[in-house]
């Protein structure tokens, strides 16, 4: 079954990209953009139909590989895409 | 004629850009971003480095920069533009060029040299080499891995647009020669018109033996050919309306 | 210990700060035990009181306990630093400024310092060391000196641990991703594995730039009324105690507790930032300038202030700022990274501001130079800070701290130890060391060539970069060491080795060594063991120097690598940099054509085969102590001038020292140092991963080897050693040229076609071996390791 | 008010990035993930309080900037976190 883990930049933490890609669209014209903060999202696959068992699964890689929890936080969906 | 090295934040490879031009006989001069207009070039090389900061995708911040238009109408007009790098990158971004330039297939930055024979002489940018003749150029990238769908790889190939391959022999491109894991070994590849080519190693880097090769002169020699060759047809235009050249 | 305290206080991620000041108003007076909590002794607190008259606010406690802390005050360091000779001829700018300058002639000055940025990369290895490399890169440019090369020097633990292959990946990866994306090529380094370094690694990162000699720019604030520009990224939470506490104390298990101290590198808006300085600088608008690092807004406004004897007026209200909410108290000890202050005349500020509008950045006028001597920090008009900037910048406190000068073992002789392994599998254990093995699958992420500088490329002896841009013909050679194994047998020793290392390397390009910069990495000062090998190797580096007549221009020092009371390995790293008068003319570490002679010059009149710390006796012999090799500092410096002389002459077409590995492993390295990338003309091994093809071979025979002990004679690490080539016309000249300077220099061998290498020692053959196995093994030992997932 | 933009590699194109980190994951013992693709996702917090509004600016937006037609294809999400 699928599912996804978002994984975040920590707020206080700072995001170059985010603020780059920000001004690049207030230089656009977008001009009401307060803020903008990029983050990842893996979508994954899994041999397995039982959803716990996906949230199960999908956390500990989060944990253990997706997400840098020094500087980072991360969410996990199961079930279709996001 | 003169060459105009386009600029951009974060770009860092501009002043090895004009050096190789000066060193083959070229005048260059810088270009900074935030103009809007091009005047009196018979060439434009966008630089390498990180436009931007490589933020969101390589060279697509650029894009939207004040220049652009220019650089787009110059294209359409004929202009000769050359990619290196960052500037391949925004120019794929542009789609000035077909394809993308995704991670290097061992997600990691790569700066080593590089062979690249070439396929074709009869492009304004490798004019001076001959057909098969291999390169010694480096290269330093993350980002270079240049991908295209089948059916796009396949007019590609068949219009000849494929300039350079990494290999080693005239005869023999890829397996361990290919730094990055380009589809078909591409390191350089240009437009349908031939005009706009993007090239991810470095010939400006390339200009010295002392400093490793001298094979980038070719690159830069073919350059300044294809510009003479052009004499006194300029390509120069006024597009939209902005502060004279120069930084 | 201070951290664990300070963690209790932060927890439920609320920072420290804030949870005192909602405690404690604005204003109010603090008291000693605030003070301690800031991981100030009583006594500090008391000198502050006393300084002030009164009982300091929290803000200024705050500024007091990040500008006394060891990292920004050097309190248990400075009394000694001072013995290191730090002026010569070639001296533009010694130690106490952002950075060291030397004299590169045509005008020109070479800036250059190394840092440390060890604790951060443990905790966050990518961002650790990215930040690390913002800020040295910082430094060079804050003297107004274009950054055109980075070197690294890294200590892991073995890459066979994953913890440690994380940490390797994560660092390069941060070294790559700031060093690479500012356009600055890096073009050296070394690393080195030891489980000391577990849980603490070592990133130190130096930097060297070139400045016109007469606009070389310093941290002051001259000229009262002049203005005060903040410069760069917005002003957040980033590494509140970063560098007070993250340097300053020592490591434990609740390193997590540490998190709000981590900073994330923005490498774009310090290109940004770096390029706008430079056009400042080029059209003369600075008076002074600062970067804003370590203790951020409060180091920059007392230093350049202090420095002028001036004082600073400023209005934190007015600082860009990146979240809501931030206290004055966070204002001033926040660490955000990629800002810069500048001093400026009022006829000036218009057309800096064009400059800063051209690149995109945000500036603002914060304040203002005074002449009272105080740092007054505003708060939208109220007074949040008033302290005397000599106060903060000098006159912290200074420690003469008990210590205990370590007893080296005695060394280990020729014959003394037994082992039945074949020389060849000795060979190729070594060549396998990750320690010992090629660093390709570290510097092949970073750009090297960048800027197109660089004749020398890292995997030779020392980097050279000619001076193009500045229309010179010179070149700088660059190079960075410090065997920790030496200087854990010996701090002393091993911090003289490293000097003189770092030195040969320069020379063995043919530059002449004109000053150096050090990191000295040590455990805490407060355990009188630790603070003796700190001593030791100071004095080590001094007499060093003395000898060899190269400067200490400036440096850094990292105490406080210890984890659980477990320390590192005491680590004196050395940069050197040297000039060279053509760019053409240097030498590179691998042979170049069959037929050049092998020469072997230097080596001391000793029966000390160089056995302690070595990498055999630590790889075959369960690291048996031993003293580290005796060294003669006359004779290495003769060496130095014999090799630049020679280079001159063009009497050599390689030079390659005798270090890791010894006599054995040079040999072999210098069959294959063309693959590596320097000079690489002829060989397609450094463009094909598997490739061995141009690489040519050698035909050795050495003397009898004392006590018949050819393991001691070929592995042992006897400083003062280098092989080199030279055409077979030019032998003779070569050892006329040795024997001129007092140097041994004798007829070895040959560069063969045939890619064996083949050495006999005393006519029976002890190597027997097709460069390609070498090669092979020794070219994908560490990417093998680090390739393991 | 807040929105998201997330951004997906084409199915056609491939994801070297994720074909490495699905690779990690087996090394770490996780045998059961058949696929794992790398995208982005984009908070933004726009000027606005209008959802359709809102809406309109992120499809902009995304067209325009945050996603590469050739590559990458786009989803727009208003209202709260994912
Ligand atoms: N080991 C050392 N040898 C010589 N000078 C040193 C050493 N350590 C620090 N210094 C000098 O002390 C001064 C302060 O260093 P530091 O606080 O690291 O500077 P910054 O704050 O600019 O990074 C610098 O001039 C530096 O060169
Ligand atoms: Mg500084």
């Amino acid at each position: 079954m699928k599912g996804q883990v978002v994984v975040r930049l920590r707020e206080e933490v700072l995001d170059p990209q985010g603020v780059t890609i920000g001004k690049a669209l207030a230089n656009l014209g977008y001009d009401n953009v307060a803020s903008l903060r990029q983050g990842k999202i893996f979508d994954v696959e899994l041999a397995t139909d039982d959803p716990q068992e996906a949230e199960r699964q999908l956390t500990a890689m989060a944990k253990q590989l997706l997400a840098n929890p020094v500087i980072e936080t991360f969410e996990v969906h199961v079930g279709s895409k996001v | 004629m003169r060459v105009g090295v386009v600029y951009f934040p974060g770009s860092n490879c501009e002043q090895d850009a004009v050096y190789a031009c000066r060193q083959v006989g070229l005048e260059a001069e810088y270009v900074w971003h935030k103009q809007s207009l091009i005047e009196g070039f018979g060439a434009l090389i966008l630089a390498g480095g990180f436009s931007y900061g490589d933020h969101l995708r390589c060279g697509a911040i650029a894009c939207s920069s004040p220049i652009m238009p220019a650089v787009e109408r110059f294209a359409a007009d004929g202009g000769l533009v050359l990619g290196i790098c960052n500037g391949f990158q925004i120019l794929a971004e542009m789609d000035m060029i077909p394809g993308t330039l995704l991670a290097n297939n061992g997600l990691k930055f790569r700066c080593q040299d590089t062979l690249m024979r070439v396929e074709r002489n009869d492009s304004p940018f490798t004019n001076a080499c001959e057909v098969g003749q291999v390169l010694r150029i480096n290269m330093a990238h993350y980002e270079g891995n240049y991908f295209a769908e089948p059916e796009t790889l396949q007019r590609l190939e068949a219009n000849g647009q494929v300039v350079m391959r990494f290999g080693p022999a005239a005869d023999e491109s890829g397996g361990e020669f290919n730094p990055n894991g380009s589809i078909a070994d591409i390191a350089a590849i240009s437009n349908e018109a031939g005009n706009v080519m993007g090239l991810m190693p470095h010939p400006e880097r390339a200009m010295q033996s002392a400093l490793g090769s001298t094979d980038g002169r070719l690159v830069f020699e073919s350059l300044r050919r294809a510009i003479d060759a052009r004499d006194g047809d300029s390509q120069a235009f006024v597009a939209l309306e902005g502060k004279p050249a120069g930084v | 210990m201070v951290i664990a305290r300070l963690s209790l206080l932060s927890r439920g991620n609320r920072p420290v700060s804030e949870a005192l000041e909602r405690t404690l108003p604005l204003g109010a007076a603090t008291d000693q035990k605030t003070a301690v909590e800031h991981g100030m002794t009583a006594d500090e607190y008391a000198r502050v009181v006393e300084i002030l008259g009164r009982a300091p606010t929290l803000t200024e406690l705050g500024m007091y306990s990040v500008m006394w802390s060891e990292h920004c005050s050097y309190k248990s360091s400075r009394v000694y630093l001072r013995e290191l000779p730090s002026s010569g001829p070639a001296v533009l700018q010694g130690p106490g400024e952002n950075a060291g300058a030397v004299d590169l002639g045509d005008g020109l000055a070479g800036v250059f310092k190394v840092e440390s940025h060890n604790h951060p990369s443990y905790i966050e290895p990518y961002q650790g060391a990215a930040t690390g490399v913002g800020g040295i890169l910082r430094d060079i440019f804050t003297m107004g000196a274009r950054p055109l090369a980075l070197l690294d020097s890294l200590r892991f633990g073995k890459p066979q641990v994953g913890k440690n292959r994380h940490l390797l990946d994560g660092v390069v990866g941060g070294i790559a991703g700031y060093g690479n994306c500012m356009g600055v090529p890096t073009v050296g380094g070394e690393i080195y594995f030891d489980d000391s370094y577990d849980h603490n690694p070592l990133v130190n990162v130096m930097c060297f730039g070139v400045a016109a000699a007469d606009r070389l720019i310093r941290a002051r604030a001259d000229g009262p009324g002049n203005l005060v520009i903040y410069v760069g990224a917005r002003t957040g939470r980033d590494g509140i105690y970063g560098v007070s506490l993250l340097a300053s104390a020592t490591f434990d298990a609740e390193a997590e507790e540490k998190r709000p101290a981590v900073q994330v590198g923005d490498p774009f808006t310090e290109k940004l930032l770096m390029e706008a300085c430079l056009e400042l600088v080029d059209k003369d608008l600075l008076v002074g300038m600062q970067d804003l690092g370590g203790a951020g807004l409060t180091c920059s406004t007392a230093e350049l202030s202090s420095n002028s004897r001036t004082g600073m007026r400023i209005d934190i209200a007015k600082v860009p700022r990146r979240e809501s909410g931030l206290t004055p108290y966070e204002i001033m000890l926040s660490e955000s990274q990629e800002r810069m202050m500048l001093v400026v005349t009022s006829a000036q500020l218009e057309e800096v501001m064009a400059i800063f509008d051209k690149w995109d950045l945000e500036a603002v006028v914060i304040g203002q130079v005074t002449d009272d001597g105080f740092v007054q920090v505003f708060d939208d008009g109220e007074l949040v800070a008033d302290v005397p900037a000599r106060s903060l910048a000098e006159e912290g406190p200074r420690y003469e701290r008990p210590f205990v000068l370590p007893v080296p073992p005695p060394s280990i002789g020729a014959g003394e130890l037994k082992c039945d392994l074949h020389t060849h599998d000795v060979l190729f254990r070594l060549l396998r060391d990750p320690t010992v093995a090629s660093k390709r699958w570290v510097f092949q992420q970073y750009d090297q060539t960048v800027r197109f500088n660089t004749v020398q490329r890292p995997g030779g002896e020392a980097a050279v970069i000619w001076l193009k841009e500045y229309g010179s013909d010179a070149a700088v050679a660059l190079a960075i060491d410090g065997n920790p194994w030496f200087s854990a047998l010996d701090a002393k020793q091993g911090a003289k080795l490293a000097v003189a290392e770092a030195c040969r390397n320069v020379a063995c390009t043919g530059a002449k060594p004109l000053g150096i910069t050090n990191c000295l990495n040590f455990g805490s000062p407060e355990v009188d063991v630790r603070m003796g090998e700190f001593v030791a190797a100071v004095e080590g580096i001094a007499e060093a120097c003395l000898a060899l007549e190269v400067p200490v221009t400036g440096g850094n020092v990292s105490f406080y690598n210890e984890t659980a009371g477990q320390p590192i390995l005491p680590t004196s790293v050395v940069g050197a940099v040297g000039r060279h008068d053509h760019y053409d003319r240097t030498v590179g570490a691998g042979f170049l054509s069959s037929g050049d002679k092998v020469v072997l010059i230097g080596g001391a009149d000793t029966d000390d085969p160089g056995l302690g710390g070595s990498a055999y006796v630590r790889l075959v012999h369960a690291a048996r102590p031993g003293a580290p090799p005796s060294l003669d500092l006359g004779l290495e410096a003769r060496l130095h001038r014999l090799l630049v002389e020679a280079a001159s002459a063009e009497l050599l077409r390689s030079a390659k020292d005798c270090s890791d590995g010894g006599l054995a492993v040079a040999l072999a390295e210098t069959c294959f140092a063309v693959a590596d990338g320097a000079r690489a003309d002829r060989s397609l091994a450094s463009v094909g991963e598997g490739s061995v093809k141009g690489l040519l071979g050698a035909y050795i025979e050495l003397d009898a080897s004392p006590g018949d002990d050819h393991h001691a004679a070929l592995f042992g690490e006897a400083p003062s050693r280098v092989v080199v080539t030279t055409r077979p016309d030019d032998a003779e000249r070569l050892v006329d040229l040795g024997a001129a300077y007092g140097v041994p220099a004798r007829v070895v061998g040959e560069v063969t076609e045939e890619p064996r290498l083949r050495v006999m020692v005393q006519d029976r053959p002890a190597i027997e071996l097709g460069v390609d196995l070498l090669y092979t093994a020794w070219a994908g030992a560490l990417a093998a390791v680090m390739e393991r997932a």
